[in-house]
């Protein structure tokens, strides 16, 4: 195994080796407001969440909305820089290092958005935005001598046209050639500063070895040809069309080489998509076929975990238990792990191993899936399970009906934050913030009351301090 | 508090603004390829004098110092004297300003309620002829160039009329008799004032031409931007649930969506005022209507660097001032903004 | 209470006709709550719009069908009798498809001008009673399609409303939610509210004549003004009565100074002792334009279609006299309605505007408006659909308290077979634009018959009922996808993913045949759930 | 590879074939558009306009009946035209279709080589202001923070004077001249680009599939040239068609208030006013002009008005 388990993390249960976690993560948007756009408060989205992720296992985050698993599924994927608090991946620390090291890392984290509609680049064919990772990532050791050659050379040739072009400003007037318009060169040479311009933008873009570079530096010399030719002056003819050699012998470099493609199909393949789909665009399919796209490209650079940002909540139901059984299949085949974002609770005692249940930007509740589902602890939780309306009219559950709504992430209630919906609340849980109670075998909550009803907690005279929980 | 604080936000990105078109109007001062002392004083005049003049009007310092003193003067109000007739610009401007004003309003008041009523009843009956009509109008207020319009209203008002002997419509200038005591400068408000009807009646004889020929550009601009806003609306699901409370077609077309597309049609009126600056300069050069728009024009052709900028600079203040408006405006009748929405 | 027959929708666009509606039959009993069952594109928001007729003419068009709303038992059975023969005349004209009012009345002509000539010389009120029974039955007066436009802006909002799926966008921006309850009161309850308003008026005309004058002050201002200095114990009995009563308001209420009482804040004379409150010298005027406007309600409240109170509504400043009364009133009548669904503090409420409230805040507000004038169905589409689980909860909740007091029938309308299970009493799955299930909750969920609603069942992950040993394990997979509408597939809809498709399904559309007493499905090789009874053809 | 065997045939028509298979969506794509673009008849219009002005202009020499010819005055060339006073102020005939004015010019031939100086202002100012616009925009767009402010208080500043008024100002201060005329357009055209390039990047820059992209791994400079950049051309074209005709226009105004080309030059604005003291006299002189230049204007803006229907990803489903 690559990592070794860093000695901070404590491992409390279970051999499995930890591959992200998060330790007391802080997720706070200062919110700008008034006249001189002030920080008028924060919006505390994520507030000291504390998580683990086994190889091989999917852990289901569950709450309402506002409640902040979007936000906590972007910082673990280490494209938000969380305001407190540490985001380990297979042993790095994603939030200290350089973006570029950072980059190299998280090829073995993935995500799937939640809108199938807009998480695919309308203007993209698909086989370009499957391969997109496998590109991106494409950057064998040292940059080819080639490549470097080509874009000095490109480079060289941009700097030159732009000083001529600057230069020409200066020229007095020439009559214009096409018309009677007496007019300076003006034209002409602004339309040159252009052209060097862009010319030196695909120079420092092929440097960087980005095919867009390749792709732009191939359009910017095949227009400058035909305008030669169009004013047939046989010098420019000359030079262009030696640059565009020297682009097309680079071109493997570049240009999506013959095993990309095939690494495509295969992966269209495995998510149950057929060859033929390869050029098609994205507005061509339909909302279960985009998100079996979104799988295929998560799954290129063939990560150990991905995160999924409810994928399932835009579709259909049936269309819902092709994606999940697609999910269940890949998770046996590649030994992946999910960390799986959803409200819907059916969808998480189907498919998730552990729970992890969460309110108002913390978590209340953590552990197995038929624990939690057979004996919630925290009343979040309980409201939760018997709110969710089951397909079966036989059962007959006695609902408990939640009074109010989410409260605001800006002015969070103080301590518990359930207290003002919650019918256990009582004197300590609106001053103190309950932490996560240990009640067995990996089963977690945040919760006084029950915390008091199982002895693990006991109410001091001062009513303030916290007394350390009661060895059972 | 919410409006308040919006409108001193909106006065406070206002000031570099300003201070941004002082900077434009300098520039274009410092760069007149004449020597501007030699063409004020005018060919004939002796060096010494103008190189006082040159003093006087500190070009020979570094370009900051001449900036600060072009903006101290600004600040005092005095744009400079006039190349054409030596007077101050300012002087030479206030008493033309109430004839193209008077021009702007009755402009707008051909514009504003056909462009708003047409954009409104095209959006609700779509593909339906008052739909086509009020889209060819649409196209052509935008094709048809304002000057091409007035010369030829002059052409054919003049040539039909005169056929049916109705040639009273005056093709120029603003009155042919002695104008009415000034008590507010609109000649047809001050006829009123000074109790003759025939003066009044011969002063909107004047000025129907010339509104029409501004207002037709207005109103293509006002109907699109109307008609694009209520098509939006209409396609909301507050109209449909208005419709299912049993809600008459006329009332959810005229009073749902409609007070939704006041903003949009709101922010198009503050557009069509800086339409109108511009076109009335074409309209009084056609018309001879001697508003500030034909003394602008003027001193572009004479070469009369000063009141161009000066022109440019109130032209400029009068548009922001008037946006500045429309902005309150929308603020105070969409209760999102002023009950504090983000 | 709500009958649909043979309802059929197509939506003619450039690509071609799209059949959204192929014959849909459904009935919606008083005081019960049918779910509407299906996946996105199965056409079940297109009946809900059709029934209310709101579907937007240029593309849409309902080609055919009868919707009947209210129609009493007996002119059902009657109207079963007539509406055979008619089919049986139209067939033999070679005309197939849904009957609609029109054809039946035309196939139906010679009855129909026998019972108008019989109605016209029969004497006694008996017999012209069953003749009218009779020719109601036969014209198939209730058909709601049939209406004109304006009896059906009439329907709208009062016997039939509906609520929508998005709290967002559903209530209008630049509304008060008190404004926007208060106009669906004015469009259908306006005599009503002419009756109240004319009570407050002549309470106010009434308490002018009393003379009796009294301001408005703040319980603060009024009690050291009571105290003066004086310990609230020395008081004497009257004034410690009235001194209780002020410490009871908070400070800044406003108060009657003639008997202390907390003054409304809307009206201007104090419920209590009707003394007028505002004081301002302007009295006679107010006065006699009080008058006019007791005599323009009087003449509203006779005739709601009253052409000079029109004519006097258009004029923009007269406006006021017409409609300022008749809206406060309504909004009183608003607070009330936000009260009944459970809002707190529904005075605030009604004054704020929707995007200062929360989403179920706004769906609240939202059943509030459609039940105001407590209609006789409520169409809801997708109600709780993009609200959080406890919320929708409590949505759920409430819907299912008003309608065991007022006895409405709801159509709800919903992708959840989770919401359909808990809250409804029949259910109807739909698919690709037409019925392919009806029955009560317990016969679809538990004796499943169509092949298409198995295999939805079969489909869901669930989680409280199911064994531990369920999870983790492949979902039943109904293969291949949603039928594009432009060129439906022949006979059946589903034949092309049904497991148990045989070769008449491909050929011969199934029509909805009855399997159990009130269990409905439309498949030529149901399920063997239970012993085919004798197939009725449901009419 | 299996597409390698299937295809077959000689090497050209091999790599032709697979070419056409790899951009077979983008073909049927482009079909797709030119079938909504039929449909639009306005827009079919609009194309018919625009293009019988690209030919007249082009073919100015030989569909004219008299020819300008050039005359150098200090350092500009200067357009003349041979007068004939026999047919001074002839009315519109078979010798001369528009009629002729005071000198006995044919107005038919100037008006016809007006087309190729309204098509020259135009395309001379569209493309720079385009340009120069789109490239601030863009840098605003993307960079955000300090530079995107300085570039939005410029353009704010500008968009602040009224656009003609401007344009008189600049062409009053550096004298009458149609190249004048086309550097004030262009000052006073490139801020509508900025600021539409920039709202245009700033709601791309919002959409998920920069977020997923990002999440892959993709460098900032990628995800401009790769994502953004292509999703914000398509409203900078049709801008960009619709003010190709609004420039004319505008052009056409400076020309008529004398502050752009020399009377006498072929320029549909200058025309116009040549024919006002005429007005009554001749009234044809003012009228030809001016239609041309309605015509050339709507041609761009119909064609314009199709083209955003078609660009337009929420319309075309």
């Amino acid at each position: 195994m690559r990592a070794t388990q860093s000695a901070s993390e404590p491992a409390d249960h279970g051999p499995g080796e930890i591959l992200l976690s998060a330790r007391d993560v802080k997720m706070h948007f200062p919110m700008r407001g008034g006249l001189f756009r002030t920080v008028k408060g924060h919006v505390k989205a994520v507030d000291g969440v504390s998580l683990r992720v086994e190889r091989g296992e999917t852990l289901a985050v569950v709450g309402e909305s506002g409640c902040g698993k979007s936000t906590l599924a972007r910082l673990l994927l280490g494209l938000l820089e969380p305001s407190a608090g540490k985001v380990f991946f297979m042993g790095h620390d994603l939030t200290t290092q350089k973006l570029r090291e950072v980059r190299e890392q998280r090829r073995h984290l993935q995500m799937v958005f939640q809108d199938p509609m807009s998480s695919l680049d309308p203007r993209m064919t698909i086989k370009n935005i499957v391969s997109e990772p496998l590109v991106v990532h494409h950057k064998p050791g040292r940059r080819p001598r080639n490549v470097a050659v080509v874009a000095i050379l490109v480079l060289l040739f941009g700097a030159l046209a732009f000083a001529l072009s600057i230069l020409a400003f200066a020229v007095p007037k020439v009559p214009l050639f096409f018309g009677f318009l007496s007019t300076d060169v003006v034209f002409p040479s602004l339309i040159g500063v252009a052209f060097s311009a862009v010319t030196v933008v695909s120079g420092v873009g092929l440097w960087r070895e980005g095919t867009w570079a390749w792709e732009l530096a191939t359009i910017i010399f095949a227009m400058s040809l035909v305008v030669s030719v169009i004013f047939f002056s046989p010098v420019q003819i000359g030079v262009t069309a030696l640059f565009l050699a020297s682009l097309v012998s680079v071109r493997k470099q570049f240009v999506s080489a013959e095993e990309i493609s095939k690494r495509v199909v295969e992966l269209l393949e495995v998510v149950g998509l057929k060859k033929e789909h390869l050029n098609r665009f994205p507005h061509e399919f339909s909302g279960g076929q985009r998100q079996r796209i979104n799988i295929a490209r998560a799954l290129a650079l063939n990560p150990d975990v991905i995160i999924l940002d409810e994928p399932t909540s835009a579709l259909d139901v049936s269309v819902q238990a092709q994606i999940l059984n697609l999910l269940m299949e890949l998770q046996r085949n590649l030994g992946l792990t999910y960390l799986f974002i959803t409200h819907d609770l059916s969808v998480v005692y189907h498919i998730a191993d552990r729970v992890a249940v969460m309110y108002a930007g913390k978590i209340v509740e953590l552990g197995a899936t038929e624990e939690i589902f057979r004996n919630p602890l925290h009343p979040y939780t309980k409201a939760l399970i018997s709110a969710a309306p089951v397909a079966d009219p036989s059962v007959k559950a006695d609902r408990i009906v939640l009074e109010g709504e989410v409260p605001s992430p800006v002015h969070p209630p103080p301590g518990c934050r359930f207290h003002p919906r919650c019918w256990l609340a009582f004197e300590p849980c609106s001053k103190l913030e309950p932490e996560l109670f240990d009640a067995g075998n990996g089963h977690r909550f945040a919760c006084f009351a029950t915390a008091r009803d199982r002895g693990l907690w006991r109410q001091t005279g001062t009513n303030t301090a916290i007394d350390r929980p009661v060895p059972v | 508090m919410k409006l308040w604080e919006y409108v001193l936000r909106r006065l406070l990105t206002l000031i570099p603004v300003l201070i941004g078109v002082t900077l434009i109007t300098f520039i274009l001062w410092k760069a007149i390829p004449v020597d501007p002392a030699r063409a004020y004083m005018g060919p004939k005049a002796p060096e010494e004098d103008v190189e006082r003049l040159r003093v006087a009007w500190h070009l020979h310092d570094s370009l900051w110092d001449q900036y600060f003193w072009y903006m101290g003067n600004l600040l005092r109000g005095d744009l400079g004297d006039s190349f054409v007739n030596k007077e101050p610009v300012l002087s030479n401007l206030l008493p033309k300003i109430p004839a193209t004003l008077e021009l702007t309003f009755y402009a707008m008041l051909f514009a504003l309620p056909v462009g708003v009523y047409l954009g409104i009843v095209s959006a609700a009956k779509r593909n339906q002829w008052i739909d086509h009509t009020s889209r060819f109008i649409a196209i052509l207020g935008v094709a048809v160039p304002i000057y091409w319009l007035g010369v030829m209203l002059k052409i054919f008002v003049h040539e039909d009329l005169a056929a049916i002997g109705l040639n009273f419509l005056p093709l120029d200038g603003r009155l042919d008799s002695a104008p009415p005591a000034t008590f507010t400068g609109f000649y047809t408000i001050d006829s009123l004032i000074a109790g003759d009807p025939g003066k009044f009646i011969e002063a909107f004889a004047h000025i129907a031409l010339p509104a029409i020929t501004l207002g037709f550009a207005q109103l293509a601009i006002i109907l699109r931007m109307t008609r694009s806003g209520m098509l939006e609306v209409l396609g909301q699901d507050y109209v449909r649930t208005a419709r299912a409370k049993g809600v008459a077609e006329k009332e959810v077309v005229f009073h749902h969506a409609f007070r939704n597309a006041t903003n949009s049609t709101l922010t198009v009126s503050g557009l069509t005022v800086g339409a109108a600056l511009a076109g009335d300069v074409y309209v009084e050069s056609i018309f001879r209507w001697n508003g500030i728009g034909q003394y602008f024009l003027q001193s572009a052709q004479a070469g009369g660097f000063t009141d161009l900028l000066g022109y440019v600079l109130i032209v400029t203040i009068f548009y922001v001032v008037a946006n500045l408006v429309v902005d309150v405006l929308y603020a105070m009748l969409d209760p999102q903004v002023r009950l504090g929405g983000s | 209470m709500l009958r649909i027959e043979g309802l059929k929708t197509y939506f003619h666009t450039y690509e071609g006709t799209v059949k959204a509606l192929e014959g849909i039959h459904l009935e919606v009993p008083a005081g019960e709550t049918v779910g509407l069952v299906g996946e996105t594109g199965c056409g079940k928001s297109v009946t809900a719009l059709s029934v209310l007729r709101l579907i937007p003419s240029p593309p849409g068009l309902i080609e055919g069908g009868r919707v009947f709303l209210d129609e009493p038992e007996d002119i059902w059975t009657l109207r079963n009798g007539y509406d055979a023969l008619a089919s049986e005349r139209l067939k033999s004209q070679g005309w197939v498809g849904s009957l609609t009012s029109a054809r039946v009345q035309e196939a139906l002509r010679p009855e129909i001008e026998g019972l108008r000539a019989r109605l016209a010389e029969s004497k006694s009120g008996e017999e012209k009673g069953e003749l009218r029974r009779r020719l109601q039955a036969a014209t198939s007066e209730f058909d709601i399609l049939q209406k004109p436009e304006d009896q059906m802006r009439g329907i709208r909002g009062d016997k039939i409303s509906m609520i929508f799926q998005e709290p967002m966008t559903a209530l209008n921006p630049v509304f008060t939610v008190g404004e926007q309850i208060a106009e669906t009161l004015i469009l259908h309850r306006k005599p009503a509210l002419c009756a109240d308003v004319l009570k407050s008026l002549d309470r106010q005309i009434q308490a002018r004549q009393t003379g009796t004058k009294a301001r408005r002050t703040t319980a603060a201002r009024a009690l050291d003004r009571l105290l003066a200095g004086r310990e609230p114990a020395t008081l004497e009995t009257k004034e410690r009565e009235r001194y209780a009563q002020l410490a009871a308001l908070k400070p800044t209420d406003e108060v009657c100074t003639n008997c202390y009482h907390k003054a409304p804040r809307l009206w201007d004379y104090c419920l209590a002792c009707g003394v007028r409150l505002a004081f301002d010298p302007w009295s006679w005027f107010r006065g006699r334009i009080m008058r006019m406007e007791r005599s323009l309600y009087e003449r509203m409240l006779r005739d709601p279609e009253d052409q000079l109170v029109d004519f006097v509504g258009t004029i923009w400043f007269l406006r006021r006299l017409v409609r300022k009364r008749l809206r406060d009133e309504g909004i009183r009548w608003a607070v009330d309605m936000l009260s009944e669904v459970k809002i707190s503090d529904p005075e605030r409420i009604a004054g704020q505007y929707p995007f200062e409230l929360s989403g179920g805040m706004r769906q609240r507000s939202m059943i509030a408006m459609m039940i105001a004038c407590n209609p006789k169905l409520l169409i809801a589409d997708e109600p709780t659909t993009a609200l959080d689980v406890t919320v929708e909860a409590q949505i759920l909740k409430l819907m299912k308290e008003l309608q065991t007091r007022t006895k409405m029938a709801i159509l709800l309308i919903t992708h959840d077979l989770g919401i359909v299970a808990e809250v409804c009493d029949k259910v109807g799955v739909m698919y690709a634009g037409s019925i392919a299930e009806f029955g009560t909750t317990e016969q679809v969920f538990h004796r499943t018959m169509h092949p298409y609603t198995n295999g939805l069942m079969e489909s869901i992950p669930r989680f409280k009922g199911s064994a531990s040993e369920e999870r983790k394990k492949e979902l039943y997979i109904i293969k291949g996808a949603v039928p594009n509408l432009l060129h439906p597939p022949p006979g059946c809809r589903f034949h092309p993913r049904c497991p148990r498709a045989l070769d008449v399904c491909k050929e011969v559309v199934p029509t909805l045949t009855q399997m159990e007493p009130g269990h409905l499905v439309a498949c030529h090789n149901p399920v063997p759930r239970v012993a085919a009874l004798t197939p009725e053809v449901a009419a | 590879m299996a597409t390698e065997i299937e295809i077959g045939g000689t090497g050209i028509a091999r790599a032709w074939r697979k070419f056409l298979q790899d951009h077979a969506s983008r073909i049927s794509d482009l079909k797709y558009s030119l079938f909504l673009f039929r449909k639009n008849r306005l827009a079919v219009l609009g194309l018919a306009l625009l293009l019988a002005t690209l030919a007249v202009a082009l073919a100015a020499s030989v569909l004219a009946l008299q020819h300008p010819f050039y005359v150098s005055v200090g350092s500009d060339l200067e357009q003349r035209w041979n007068t004939d006073l026999s047919e001074r102020l002839s009315p519109p005939s078979f010798a001369h279709p528009f009629g002729t004015d005071q000198f006995g010019v044919d107005w038919y031939s100037k008006v016809i080589y007006g087309a190729g100086t309204a098509l020259q202002v135009g395309l001379l100012v569209v493309i720079p202001a385009s340009l120069i616009g789109s490239l601030l925009g863009l840098v605003a767009g993307f960079k955000g923070g300090i530079i995107e402010e300085a570039i939005m208080r410029i353009t704010d500043v500008f968009l602040s004077i009224p656009g003609l008024i401007l344009a008189i100002a600049i062409t009053g201060v550096l004298g009458r001249s149609i190249v004048h005329v086309m550097y004030a357009l262009i000052i006073t055209w490139w801020p509508w680009y900025a600021r539409l390039v920039r709202g245009q990047v700033l709601s791309v820059k919002e959409r998920q599939f920069v977020e997923s992209a990002k999440s892959v791994g993709a460098s900032p400079s990628r995800l401009m040239m790769r994502h953004i950049l292509p999703n914000t051309i398509s409203p900078v074209v049709v801008q960009a068609s619709m003010d190709f005709g609004y420039v004319i226009l505008t052009a056409a105004g400076l020309g008529f208030l004398g502050l752009g080309a020399v009377p006498g030059t072929a320029e549909w604005g200058v025309m116009i006013y040549e024919g006002i003291n005429f007005l009554f006299t001749a009234p044809w002189m003012s009228t030809f002009p001016g239609l041309a230049i309605v015509l050339a204007v709507l041609g761009f803006n119909l064609f314009g008005d199709g083209l955003r229907d078609i660009l337009d990803p929420r319309l075309r489903r």
